[in-house]
């Protein structure tokens, strides 16, 4: 990371300086000699970075602060912020050499005329590259399955609702739009390779998006859940190499479903059985073990392990922010692991690292649940379940990751 | 009494809202119910129904337990019990009021709340009061029976200003539609 | 005020309805029956609001959030929020008909084509009526005297540097824009009745700027302070009953101008020898009470009493919070009381009620010194000192009044 | 050695800003003096003069009392005597850089401040970077010889992100400039 090696840099050298009893002024300009106040004046640079690292994430800054920040889980340190909007959503080029950003604005700030748009901007020097257009796209925010990318960098899909139901299709290679198709009854959009798109829906169903044809073709599995009785989370975990997505119900089921032109969905289990527990129940009353938060649940994609924030409480607390981290082994079916962690986060990740990293963040403090204001977030070993870096006022958004 | 049954709801209200044309499929398109503000006709609610005491365990949520009638600017007002936003009660409006300047969204997303002096439970539809940057003030983010953004018409975190001016989204109100 | 009018409504009937055991639910709908649990569909309202009071503030909400906040301070009770943005300025019309917000935005929010204008809101609707397009203004907020009205509400002067420093005027009641004139060396635009404008240049003067003619005239006084070594505050007070400005340096020297087609400066006093100790100097080291924050004076123009917000420390902290409030009688040239004020307030203003109330503003706590997150707003009777009303969150801008 | 001379400073910055050329009064349009970035001209700086023992009374402020020479993220460090923002060293930029994506303003305000190590008054150069929005981190606000919007030029307050394509504030750098 740029500005570690510049404080790594800017230490040697003052080693050297503290010998001479002149200080830090000595290196401030490549044309100083040292052991003399160097007064030459400094040139103004700009830094650039790395492309994306499998050891970063980028955390929206919530709903107040636009922007998502970039950390390394190895070191803790801020790398730059990606300009992204508030309620707007970033996709990372799985080739890892552009951001996008979609957002939605007014040319007057809050009156004028509607535009939205995915910025593009490259990777290493986050210098903004242009505009695409597009008709629209559903304004929520925080939330991974609105913009996603397909697996060749090439294509960019988003959710819009009007409050009709449809997606636009980008082509990024040529950075314009490409059309748009209407998705009644169903959103949550998610990679399904060689087919399109798979998504879900309000009849508690996966719908299989073909898009390999002139014309859209959507069909849809049996229903499987109840959308309005036991929800699946949003938050669902795509994995391309096995071609499957794991899904999380409100009360704990665990659903795997093989994507495809017509894709099966497994029997799910229950996340409080596979902790030894009695399986939680789809009304109040009942203290159990319950998912919860804005991203409850994240994939280890190599070793099947899925991690999930957990609180104690009743039916319809699926906002809380949890006590603790349960580590699933999926092929398994097992809770392997339960980590305790504080400040009710609400927001979690993984990195995709062989000794991965878990990230959570947790609202800021202040005006009340939902303002949105930038809280602390952790990187967490899931080997030991040390804080490894405690990173305050870091966002209160999404954290996504690069691949 | 069951829950909520969106589907039900939107025909009436989206062949409203769609201005009783006979456009192709508006519902269809939409696939999702929504409730329309009373610049559009209101849903017919039937008294008889909303008469029957409300034994379901949906009526004894944490929240449905805890809340209480006579402060509509406290997080655990009755009507919040799917609120998500800023309470217009504390930024210039009142329940079903939009502070001056704002306004409010035709459509919206609804909850199904027990007031707890009845034991009953009543339809809330959580209108968004639109064009004015965020009140940030009293900030509130009750689930009861919220659902995910497939199921939009009973998620909370959607911006749910539709044909308004703008779509900024100022603070939210809590409107008494009826008996569930 | 409206909401406190409808809570009072709702208790009273709140009283009634806890007779018949039914609740607040029977008073929710004007159709419903008392003693009957009503399933009466509410309509949609919205709220408005009376022309500007006496007793009304308006706090900027900051660096951070847009809007500037209403509250009575009689009530210490929130009204509502003006439209405003950041880094904008609110212009209150003296008719008290209209507000006016000056503002600066991208088409596209940090991109596209740069827009600076005057929104034009209702004062009891709030409703937007319209946008006056401008060449341009200064990006820096927080400051009354960078957009004022005239005393008839027809005119409105715009400050612009670019980096080039000019004045734009906009005419109200036509609501386009005027003209711009370049005004080199001066900023902190004052009214000067029959005359045009005043202000203050970097050379210690002060500018008279005559409007009356075709071509705009600037003339400027002997130089009377130095803009380097002991500057004005900006923050100058304009009464124009009297005709005059009263000016605040850093050190603490308290200057009246009269104002006119050439001003005259009197001799300034020392605030702290006002106060009975010695007065202080412009250099560091030296301990001593000193003006500070970011709006620190206000003047009561009826009583002819100057409040300003004061701190114990050394020269160059003229940003600091205070933790006194001084309260000087102008015409006697005394300190006639000291206020203890808690938090560190930067902002100060007065209102010109007969019982005057004193309005204090400090920053947000969290990320550092001009994060700009809003802060605690204080109401404080300045005849006891007593705190009225406290307000958590309010704002951390510039607190101004109606009139 | 006197306060920071102004006038003196900006005739010179300025001719160069003005690209040398004849163009009428750009000095007296403007009225201050800017610092111009390095893709203009820089100052001529003596470093005879540079070499002199500060002994006057701006080199005992508060802060100049209290900087430090070692860590450029903190507040105390010594060139941020007057500066008012995000620094850009905790933002991905360095104490002369802007983090990735942001655009140096060609023109700045100025500090005068005191490096510890050699109790020389050294001309700071409070650049901002443009671009992107605030970046909220490390928020520091000296006032070592600060003024007011009428003296631009060492106002630290004003957003000073001119010639930029976007003026919108990211954070600030502070460039040495040379002995004062």
């Amino acid at each position: 990371m740029k500005s570690a090696a510049q404080n790594f840099r800017l230490s040697a050298a003052l080693r050297f300086a503290a010998a001479t009893a002149l200080g830090a002024v000595a290196l401030v300009s490549a044309s100083a000699h040292a052991g003399t106040v160097s007064t030459e004046p400094e040139e103004s640079t700009v830094n650039s970075i790395p492309a994306p690292k499998p050891s970063w994430f980028f955390v929206q800054r919530g709903f107040v602060l636009p922007g998502t920040a970039i950390y390394d889980s190895a070191t803790g340190k801020y790398v730059a912020q990606i300009e992204t909007a508030t309620l707007g959503d970033l996709a990372i080029d799985p080739n890892g050499k552009y951001y996008y950003s979609a957002e939605t604005h007014w040319t007057r700030r809050i009156h004028g005329t509607r535009q939205d748009y995915i910025s593009v901007y490259d990777s290493t020097t986050l210098k903004f590259e242009g505009d695409i257009d597009i008709p629209g796209r559903i304004l929520v925010g925080g939330r991974e399955h609105n913009f996603i990318v397909s697996d060749d960098g090439k294509t960019g899909y988003i959710y819009n609702f009007s409050p009709v139901s449809s997606v636009n299709i980008v082509d990024f290679a040529k950075r314009k739009f490409v059309k748009s198709f209407e998705l009644p009854g169903c959103a949550d959009l998610i990679l399904n390779p060689g087919v399109g798109l798979a998504a879900l829906c309000s009849d508690g169903s996966l719908a299989a998006i073909d898009l390999t044809g002139g014309k859209v073709d959507i069909t849809r599995t049996d229903p499987f859940f109840s959308a309005t009785t036991d929800p699946i989370f949003d938050n669902v975990q795509y994995d391309k190499a096995k071609g499957q997505v794991v899904m999380m119900s409100y009360t704990g089921l665990v659903y795997t479903a093989k994507l495809g032109a017509k894709p099966t969905v497994g029997a799910p289990f229950s996340l409080q059985e596979a902790a030894g527990l009695r399986k939680a129940e789809a009304k109040p009353l009942d203290l159990n073990w319950y998912p919860g938060g804005g991203q409850p649940t994240a994939l280890h994609r190599a070793s099947g392990h899925l991690f999930v924030l957990m609180h104690a409480g009743e039916y319809w607390t699926h906002k809380d922010g949890a006590s603790e981290i349960w580590d699933v082994d999926l092929a398994a079916r097992k809770v392997v692991k339960r980590i305790a962690v504080e400040g009710h986060p609400t927001v979690l990740n993984v990195t995709q690292e062989a000794s991965p990293k878990l990230i959570v963040v947790a609202e800021g403090e202040g005006q009340g649940a939902g303002s949105g204001f930038a809280g602390t977030a952790q990187v967490i070993d899931p080997a030991t379940g040390e804080i490894k870096h405690s990173i305050k006022d870091a966002g209160s958004g999404l954290v996504q990751l690069a691949n | 009494m069951k829950l909520f049954n969106a589907d039900g709801l939107g025909e009436k209200v989206l062949r409203r809202f769609a201005g009783g044309t006979s456009r192709r499929g508006m519902l269809a398109r939409i696939g999702v119910a929504l409730v329309a503000a009373p610049v559009f006709p209101l849903l017919p609610v039937s008294r008889a129904e909303a008469a029957k005491p409300d034994r379901s365990p949906e009526s004894k949520t944490v929240f449905a337990r805890n809340a209480q009638t006579t402060d509509d600017t406290k997080c655990d007002y009755w009507r919040y019990c799917a609120i998500d936003g800023s309470l217009c009660t504390c930024s210039g409006g009142g329940i079903h009021s939009c502070p001056p300047g704002a306004e409010p969204s035709p459509v919206s997303w609804v909850g199904t709340c027990i007031n707890p002096d009845d034991g009953k439970a009543y339809l809330i539809a959580y209108r968004d009061c639109c064009g004015k940057s965020f009140a940030n003030k009293c900030n509130c983010d009750g689930s009861d029976r919220e659902t995910q953004l497939y199921t939009q018409q009973l998620n909370n975190d959607i911006i749910w200003c539709f044909g308004t001016k703008s779509m900024e989204y100022h603070c939210s109100t809590a409107v008494m539609v009826g008996a569930a």
